[in-house]
């Protein structure tokens, strides 16, 4: 059961994520959601590399025994990558947005309609 | 140096490299960046170009070529397991040709059309990024690799949408665009991580000769196919598509049709390939129907309400709309619930004769082959209007086609290569859009009539759309306003020629393109077990 | 964004070089311990960050022009892809390690205790991190800053 | 090789004989117009619009504008429209509250 712990966190990580994308009105919250849901996203791909009592999968002196699966690892790390790069464009545009618009609210940012 | 042999490495790479060599390059000289820049998109086109020949001539003993390349190893795979590698087959060639065309044509036109815009050389190297990301996610075979290139894509093309930052609707498509495009991207990845912890292992033809359609490959199916689908623009996901063709430089519009048509394969591929072996299988009891139902007719049948909605809501929605763009973009949704509906009709059909064995209908693969025709069918026609909106642009800075009238006068060409679009994109004889909408309604009549009646129905609605377009914007008196308007610059004409002319080879020569380039196509997506064979020796 | 008090500054400058320092070991062990391009270079674009939450980000743009920046970020880049193509080239292969298992065995790190007296353990691999590095710097570096720069303008139009 | 004909299942598609009827209807349209009037004058009081004395509007007002095209059938089409108009609200949080609930349905149509 405790081993489970982790898939719940996803999954609470995930609801909450597109809660606050579903209902917070506020573009800033909004991107704070879409990062809930990546690291979601990414806790997964770690646990599912993760086997009890594992070490760091470093082979320079390692002291032996079971290693964690290193390439969940590399795969999460790529995928950190690629949210910093969305993050950074995020809220880029969003400061554009507060420039042209003066309001981060998302229904009144909402012009482009019908 | 073998060139096809490394082709797909350097189709993802060259224009990889030019990305960050334009801004070193920008620095020296403005016009020596745009030479260089269709330069290296020429060349990758020509490479293109070369292996689609190794695949479409077929090998001697007949059957289709599949080309694998690994990386940062040696050729011989002895465990594609923890490779990294690119699987083109004759599917992904014709996607990966679909796009460099698009591609060569937006910075011929950029030249002229993106003059007085300061920052070009950004602008250049995410158009490259762009190229780099799209041609990736069409020849990789593995799923990881899948998604990395589905990010790239998206971040690119959500920046060149927000290009003209000074204006804030433009702005805001792109941040809608990144929004959705994120959270795709990342059900896609949760996708991805539930095969992976399933079959430790992310290669597409590892993964399909595994897969076990346990419940978890089911949600895993519904994540990537309902993700692709939002990002491809089906209906009712399609509201950011709208949004940002129409705020987008006409140019960017026209690369974007490719990113959205990359995802179309993508659906394409994970449909027919990654589950290929599953999906016709397995049967499934309906206890109130008190019959077997293939698990493929269920999807078939969901895709297909959706793809005819999108089919009404678009045509609907771009009957009623005053801004030229925006109209474009609706009639693309509407496009896009065809080649749905091709797919569609391809799933439904699979179905039990009398001895209870499975047998896939004929109008079946009719209905594919209609879909995958009308996938470069619809990038070239949607693709010349928004180039045609965006000569528009040019001249009048408007959008609105509340503002225009008469313009035929002065941009003779323009309002030709219009009619060409128009005709085409409306499935009128004898324009490319017409053979691939036949097929598609044939085999759709033979699921089920009243499909056929309404995908027909609607094309005719597209036909009034875009006479009203070419009413009220080419027609009319002259206004004293537009006087002084002249035609487009070459550059920008030369580029609207290039698709113009493939348009009508594609319309006069259906066949040549159907025998050669479309049969393969829709033969490598549903032989999958030569798939298997060819990329990990599996039979 | 304006300039802290003088403790801050102070600390800061105190408190740079070591960030700096950690962030290089990480890039220049990533092949052998975790880390690597990304993550070295996400520590220094933080210290980097750091400095410019001290003094001010009109102090640092001043310090430090922008295009700079992008030149340099560019370079990373083309370093990587280059360094791709060699592999292609010499190889064979795209992104093959072309230059492993050639040991150079250098008597100035002569090791041998510990079986280490190679430098070139890993190939290609330490160059690409240096790559990736230099991109992530200078990229991570210009986005905070261009960010820091439009938010604190956009304050002063108001004023 | 066949260039021209594509083979659907059960019909066939030649733009042969499409273009085949084009040529000769434009045969018949110019044998129509050699009939007409050698001698028609472009320079005269002909060509001017008949308004029964009214004066002649602007080029902005003779115009037929984009929005007032196809107004009948929009009007006839309101109560659908109102429903795709309430659809599109171009609010970013409906666009993933759309992909939610297509998610939820696929969901409850795949596994049960």
């Amino acid at each position: 059961m405790i081993y489970n712990i982790p898939y719940i966190a996803v999954v609470c990580l995930i609801l909450v994520g597109l809660y606050a994308l579903i209902f917070k009105r506020n573009l800033i919250k909004m991107i704070i959601g879409v990062t809930l849901i990546e690291s979601g996203v990414n806790l997964f791909l770690i646990t599912l590399g993760y086997r009890k009592g594992s070490i760091a999968p470093i082979y320079t002196n390692s002291p032996g025994g079971i290693m964690a699966l290193p390439v969940p690892q590399a795969l999460t790390l790529t995928s950190i990558v690629i949210g910093v790069a969305v993050l950074a464009l995020m809220l880029s545009l969003v400061i554009h947005i507060y420039r042209h618009y003066g309001t981060l609210d998302v229904k009144k940012v909402g012009r482009l309609k019908e | 140096m073998n060139i096809p042999n490394y082709a797909p490495a350097l189709i993802v790479a060259v224009p990889l490299l030019g990305a960050f060599l334009t801004p070193l390059i920008g620095r020296i000289n403005d016009k020596l960046r745009n030479i260089f820049v269709i330069l290296i998109l020429g060349i990758n086109s020509i490479i293109v170009g070369l292996l689609a020949y190794n695949i479409f001539t077929k090998s001697t003993t007949g059957s289709p070529k599949i080309w694998t390349y690994v990386f940062g190893g040696k050729q011989e795979v002895t465990s594609p397991v923890v490779r990294i590698m690119f699987e083109v087959d004759a599917m992904s060639i014709f996607m990966a040709i679909i796009a460099s065309i698009l591609l060569f044509v937006v910075v011929i036109y950029s030249w002229a059309f993106m003059k007085e815009n300061t920052g070009l050389d950004k602008y250049y190297t995410l158009i490259l990024l762009l190229a780099s990301g799209m041609l990736g996610m069409m020849l990789t075979g593995d799923m990881f690799n899948f998604f990395v290139f589905l990010e790239i894509t998206s971040i690119s093309s959500a920046a060149l949408v927000a290009f003209w930052t000074h204006k804030g609707e433009s702005v805001e498509a792109g941040f809608k665009y990144i929004l959705v495009s994120t959270i795709g991207a990342l059900f896609v990845l949760f996708a991805i991580a539930i095969l992976y912890g399933q079959y430790d292992a992310l290669n597409i033809a590892v993964l399909s000769n595994a897969i076990q359609y346990t419940f978890l490959d089911k949600v895993a199916l519904i994540l990537l196919i309902a993700a692709l689908a939002m990002k491809a623009g089906l209906v009712p996901l399609h509201m950011w598509l709208p949004d940002s063709y129409s705020r987008a430089p006409a140019t960017v519009t026209v690369a974007l049709v490719g990113a959205t048509l990359a995802s179309l394969y993508g659906v394409l591929r994970i449909v027919f390939t990654l589950y290929g072996n599953t999906l016709e299988v397995i049967t499934k009891q309906i206890e109130f129907l008190n019959a077997d139902i293939l698990v493929s007719n269920m999807i078939g049948w969901f895709v297909i309400v959706l793809a005819i909605c999108s089919i009404i809501v678009g045509v609907m929605m771009a009957l009623r709309q005053t801004d030229f763009k925006r109209l474009i973009a609706f009639a693309a949704v509407a496009e896009i619930g065809y080649m749905f509906l091709g797919i569609g009709t391809k799933l439904a059909s699979v179905g039990f004769d009398t001895t209870n064995s499975i047998i896939h209908a004929e109008y079946g693969i009719t209905a594919l082959e209609g879909g995958i025709f009308h996938i470069i069918n619809d990038a070239l026609d949607v693709g010349l209007l928004f180039l045609v909106a965006g000569a528009i642009y040019y001249t009048t800075k408007n959008w609105s086609l509340n503002e225009m009238g008469g313009l035929a006068r002065n941009m003779k060409y323009t309002t030709i290569f219009f009619a060409i679009g128009l005709l085409a994109v409306a499935g009128m004889p004898p324009f490319n859009g017409f053979a691939s909408k036949l097929m598609i309604y044939e085999s759709t009549f033979q699921l089920n009539p009243i499909l056929a009646i309404v995908a027909i129905l609607c094309s005719i609605l597209i036909l009034a759309t875009f006479v009203k377009v070419f009413h009220s914007a080419f027609m009319g008196p002259a206004l004293p306003k537009f006087k002084d308007v002249k035609e487009v610059p070459k550059s920008m004409l030369f580029a609207m020629g290039i698709i113009a002319c493939i348009i009508i080879f594609i319309g006069l020569f259906p066949n040549i393109m159907l025998e050669n380039i479309v049969r393969p196509a829709a033969e490598a997506l549903t032989n999958n077990a030569q798939y298997l064979k060819m990329v990990i020796g599996v039979i | 964004m304006s300039e802290m008090s003088k403790i801050v500054r102070t600390i800061t400058a105190v408190t740079f070089p070591f960030a700096m320092i950690y962030g290089l070991y990480v890039i220049a062990h990533g092949h052998l311990t975790p880390g690597g391009g990304f993550q070295g270079g996400a520590i220094v674009a933080s210290a980097c960050a750091m400095i410019m939450v001290a003094f001010g980000s009109k102090w640092t743009l001043d310090k430090i022009k922008e295009k700079r920046l992008s030149v340099l970020e560019s370079v990373g880049a083309v370093a990587f892809i280059g360094l791709a193509f060699l592999g292609l080239i010499f190889g064979g292969v795209f992104f093959s390690n072309f230059i492993a298992g050639d040991d150079i065995a250098s008597p100035l790190f002569d090791n041998a205790a510990l079986g280490m007296s190679d430098i070139n353990t890993a190939g290609v691999l330490p160059l690409m991190n240096f790559a990736v590095g230099l991109k992530v710097i200078v990229g991570l570096f210009a986005i905070v800053l261009v960010m820091a720069y439009a938010t604190s303008s956009y304050k002063e139009v108001k004023k | 090789m066949n260039f021209f004909t594509i083979e659907t299942g059960n019909g066939f598609w030649t733009p042969i004989v499409w273009i085949v009827a084009i040529i000769i209807a434009f045969l018949i349209m110019y044998t129509l117009r050699t009939f007409g009037k050698k001698t028609y004058n472009k320079d005269n009081e002909q060509v001017k619009s008949f308004l029964s004395g009214n004066p002649e509007y602007t080029k902005e007002q003779m115009h037929i504008k984009a929005s007032n095209l196809y107004w009948g059938f929009t009007k006839s089409m309101n109560g659908f429209y109102k429903i795709l108009k309430k659809m599109h609200t171009g609010n970013a949080s409906d666009y993933v509250l759309w992909f939610v609930i297509i998610l939820a349905i696929f969901l409850l149509v795949e596994v049960i």
